[in-house]
């Protein structure tokens, strides 16, 4: 089970996480990208913070509405309309609740995943955020039928993340900017999967500081 | 990073309110959302043209908001493309009620951004359509990459178009041309040094003294591939043969379907250059390389399309696409038509390009 | 070194070369001696305008060549002032038969230079008159220096007095009008890179990561004064305070009598800058400053002017004369009058100046 | 005496041995001007050199007013009329001659000098071609007065060259671009009075290697 208090925090972790590694995600931008992911990422997170206290006595599925819309009209570039969808798509199937539980968090995450495959049309190996969401999704759903619980499911979902994002090094990008550099994308991890990884992973230090 | 900025933060907005400062006769600029309009806007009657992208790329987009170009620019971050909402505000406020057209440079961060915009306009009863820019020849393949990304041929595009909405093109024929300017550009890019980006405040890429980079964009990206310095002469021909003998590019592009309110997909070719072909010629400075390289890169050009039997009719020499503070250049080439050269030639007032009024 | 250039030898030739190809319809070129002239010259009974220089701040002089501005353009070797043979040989091209006036950058070299040329051109029968330009407040005193360099106000002044020609002035009262335009101009500059002159291949001077050069000419030389980089507010503010507060500056300035058939000298002194004042603010970068960054001068530069009481009512920001491939910015303030605003706005027509046509 | 030939022999030589100095004149251009002495003046001769063999015939007058119309219509920047005129008013005072006596050398010298001071007006310690020149002539003058023959009047005279030289490095520089540079053009050797240096011990490096 996650209740609106960990999501509000799980937002807050992943903003500070963001903030933390503002710079390590432009540079691995600027590796083969143009040197802003972090920037831009952070950006529209900072103002999240901002818009939180606003909506934070609202249900879940209106807090990540509010996040999706302040991702949209503040990161831009191929993360915003990514990210804002992700939300998007995850706030719908939370509509109205006030908790979520391991399945609605499942529904939720698996929502997010096709609102980024969607919007970006990426597919599994294009060495994007999608590398890192789709295996983490998957792993997520497996821990969980095979009846672990959201934390034990968390944990094997970042472990798989951590994997995805690792595995995008040696990849040759295929979308976004990094696809223009062919061949010299490898060897390079891929900034959105490593955001998407930390975003996993701020949920589960929220799930391990309220059940461990 | 030494550059002429006060906090990295505010250089987009900074730049902008200098741009407003300057040009209350030209255009205004409106803030959250940001985007530059044409002072006299709504023009009734006229199909609007709105472009955007990320900034650092002046004087493109925000210099050639005015007659006979665009009727709005919606700038971003730096290298980051601007945000829906941007997009539908300016489509508000220059939309004259003959509907919107929204030019598009083809990056993820753009088309999606974009897209979500045009979603909006609908919902909100404007009537837009949307051409994607994708002529950077240095892009090989449509299959394993986002396609060929948009560079030179938007700045011929929004002054074509410009001149047609002008003249009273409906938004369906302007689209139409907007299109055909895209499937008849062509352009590649060489940098020579790396750009700043001011909130990094390092070079996005390192060369080395006798460096290039060949096939760049222009968001400080590195290029296909890195090489030795050449002579003008030479880098010029591995500019000019890499769209002279360029295959044809076919690729599946998406379109809005102003009926069916959906996103089609459309097959598209370019058209080969052929001996006997009227020319626009654009030597186009990154930002850093001063006009007089530009004129001995004009100069091999011109002697290598003669040869080719290919007859540069038109020019545009200058910064008009540009990297922030990148020494480079690069070239466009776009076929023309009698219909594009009688547009091209039409007047325009905007604070980059001007001529004709 | 990095640049579109095949032999630096064959860098101003070739670049002339491009140019030439590139506008055949607006300047004409000849070489050996080498000078550049309006396709359409002489204009029968107008004062022909001549201009020259070293070459490396382009567009400066070459791109001012069309109707309304210079009839002829001189331009030497990199930083090098032209030689007498070719502004007398533009002279004997470019003369309609109502005299010339040469436009003369303050540098002992074109000075020299111009003198002989205007001697060689009396011996030939044309009549010619002879303006200094010299606007650089950086350069304090002129007993103790060769005086204020000309820098930017030489392209207002090429403008205006293009223009006057044009609507018929004559020689003496477009002499005199240059001299009023330079009188009332004032120019400060900052490098913050150096620029590389082509034949020697590395940069002219060094600056460490964080310094600037302030009160630079155009020519590559080091500035007065070394500080460490500030902030684009401050960087403006020093330069449009140095031209704000200057002080009167008086000089002696030979000018050629046509009478008596000599050289003269006559005392000039500038006027003093006012509140209610009527200003062109001319933001302009040295070649390796992109336009997005001079807007953020602007929007300083236009706050300091309204606090000070003086009202910018025209502009100019853009790459006008640089140094090569040099980051930096110069601000020249020009005090109007109404004759020179309504030749300020008069239709120019050149390669890199243009409008009202 | 000078010779014809030995005049002919002091141009080839000192432009060989501008051709030799020309970076070293160019960085002491840098340093306070704009970098282009050594490629100002290295133009200007080689085209001198080209010239030469059409007035080779001719006497030295004409020989030496070629020579200047060469440097004028090709060097251009301050030093092309500066040496220009150096070389037309040297050649009005030996016009028509085929050989010089010691005097006419003395005569040629001043009036090259005294073309310098009018087209330049500079002075004595103004950090320019003058402080070289100046010495120069008066050591030679004062050399001949003194009953010495040519070659120990041009030792002399060079090494009043010499010195005048060195002693630019101290000077706050009045005339010229690194006039601009006030204080900051205080120890660097100006580039004229090097170039002008060099013509002179060219000369004596003709009359050395003639006589020795
Ligand atoms: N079509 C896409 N589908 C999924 N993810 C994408 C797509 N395009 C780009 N990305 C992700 O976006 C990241 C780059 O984001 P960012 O740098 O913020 O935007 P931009 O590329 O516009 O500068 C990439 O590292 C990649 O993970
Ligand atoms: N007014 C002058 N009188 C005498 N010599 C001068 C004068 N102005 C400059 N010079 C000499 O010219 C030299 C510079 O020559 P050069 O670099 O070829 O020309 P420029 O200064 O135009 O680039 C200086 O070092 C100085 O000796
Ligand atoms: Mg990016
Ligand atoms: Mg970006
Ligand atoms: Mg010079
Ligand atoms: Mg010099």
């Amino acid at each position: 089970m996650l209740t609106k208090e960990q999501i509000l925090q799980w937002l807050q972790t992943f903003a500070a996480q963001i903030e933390q590694n503002k710079d390590y995600l432009t540079e691995l931008d600027a590796a083969i990208g143009d040197a802003d992911h972090g920037m831009n990422m952070d950006r529209g997170f900072k103002k999240v913070i901002l818009q939180l206290p606003t909506v934070a006595d609202k249900d879940i599925g209106s807090i990540l509405k509010t996040v999706s819309m302040t991702l949209i009209s503040s990161v831009g570039g191929a993360s915003g309309p990514l990210y804002g969808t992700l939300f998007l798509q995850a706030s719908t199937v939370v509509a109205g609740q006030q908790e979520l539980s391991d399945n609605d968090v499942h529904q939720m995450l698996k929502a997010g995943l096709n609102g980024v495959l969607q919007r970006g049309k990426a597919q599994l190996g294009d060495k994007t955020m999608v590398d890192v969401l789709s295996p983490a999704v998957s792993a997520f759903q497996q821990a969980l039928s095979e009846g672990n619980n959201i934390l034990e499911a968390m944990q094997q979902a970042v472990t798989a993340a951590e994997q995805g994002m690792k595995d995008t090094t040696p990849l040759v990008a295929k979308k976004g900017r990094a696809s223009y550099l062919g061949e010299r994308s490898i060897g390079h991890q891929d900034p959105g999967a490593t955001s998407s990884y930390l975003m996993l992973k701020s949920l589960l230090t929220v799930l391990e500081s309220s059940l461990g | 990073m030494k550059k002429f900025i006060n906090k990295p933060d505010d250089f987009v907005r900074e730049s902008l309110e200098g741009l407003a400062a300057a040009h209350p006769d030209l255009v205004k600029v409106h803030y959250d959302p940001t985007f530059v309009y044409r002072a006299d806007a709504p023009v009734n009657g006229k199909v609007a043209i709105i472009s955007g992208g990320g900034s650092g790329h002046e004087p493109m987009h925000t210099g050639f908001v005015g007659m006979g170009m665009l009727d709005a620019a919606c700038p971003g971050e730096v290298f980051t493309s601007p945000t829906p909402d941007q997009m539908l505000e300016a489509a508000k406020k220059v939309d004259g009620g003959a509907g919107i057209l929204y030019i598009v440079k083809n990056y993820s961060g753009d088309i999606m951004n974009f897209e979500m915009a045009t979603e909006l306009a609908r919902t909100d009863g404007i009537r837009v359509l949307s051409i994607l820019i994708d002529d950077d020849v240095a892009v090989k393949d449509s299959l394993y990459t986002q396609g060929r990304r948009g560079v030179g041929t938007t700045v011929l595009a929004e002054k074509i178009c410009g001149a047609a909405a002008q003249q009273g093109y409906d938004l369906q024929r302007l689209a139409d041309l907007c299109r055909r300017v895209n499937l008849n550009g062509r352009s590649m890019g060489i940098a020579l040094t790396s750009c700043t980006v001011p909130a990094k405040g390092t070079p996005t890429f390192e060369l080395g003294h006798d460096e290039m980079e060949i096939g760049i964009g222009i968001h400080g990206e590195p290029g296909r591939q890195r090489l030795s310095v050449k002579s003008a002469d030479e880098m010029t021909e591995m500019l000019a043969l890499s769209m002279i003998e360029d295959s044809p590019y076919s690729r599946t592009m998406r379109e809005w379907d102003e009926n069916q309110g959906e996103w089609v997909d459309v097959e598209l070719i370019d058209p080969l250059l052929e001996q006997g072909d009227k020319l626009l010629a654009f030597v186009n400075s990154m930002g850093g390389t001063p006009i007089s390289e530009l004129y001995i890169v004009y100069r091999k050009l011109a002697e290598i399309c003669e040869k080719k039997g290919l007859q540069i009719v038109r020019n545009l020499i200058g910064p008009y696409i540009t990297s922030l503070d990148m020494q480079g250049c690069s070239i466009t080439l776009l076929k023309l038509d009698d219909e594009m050269i009688q547009l091209w030639d039409a007047p325009v007032k905007t604070t980059s390009l001007r001529w004709g009024v």
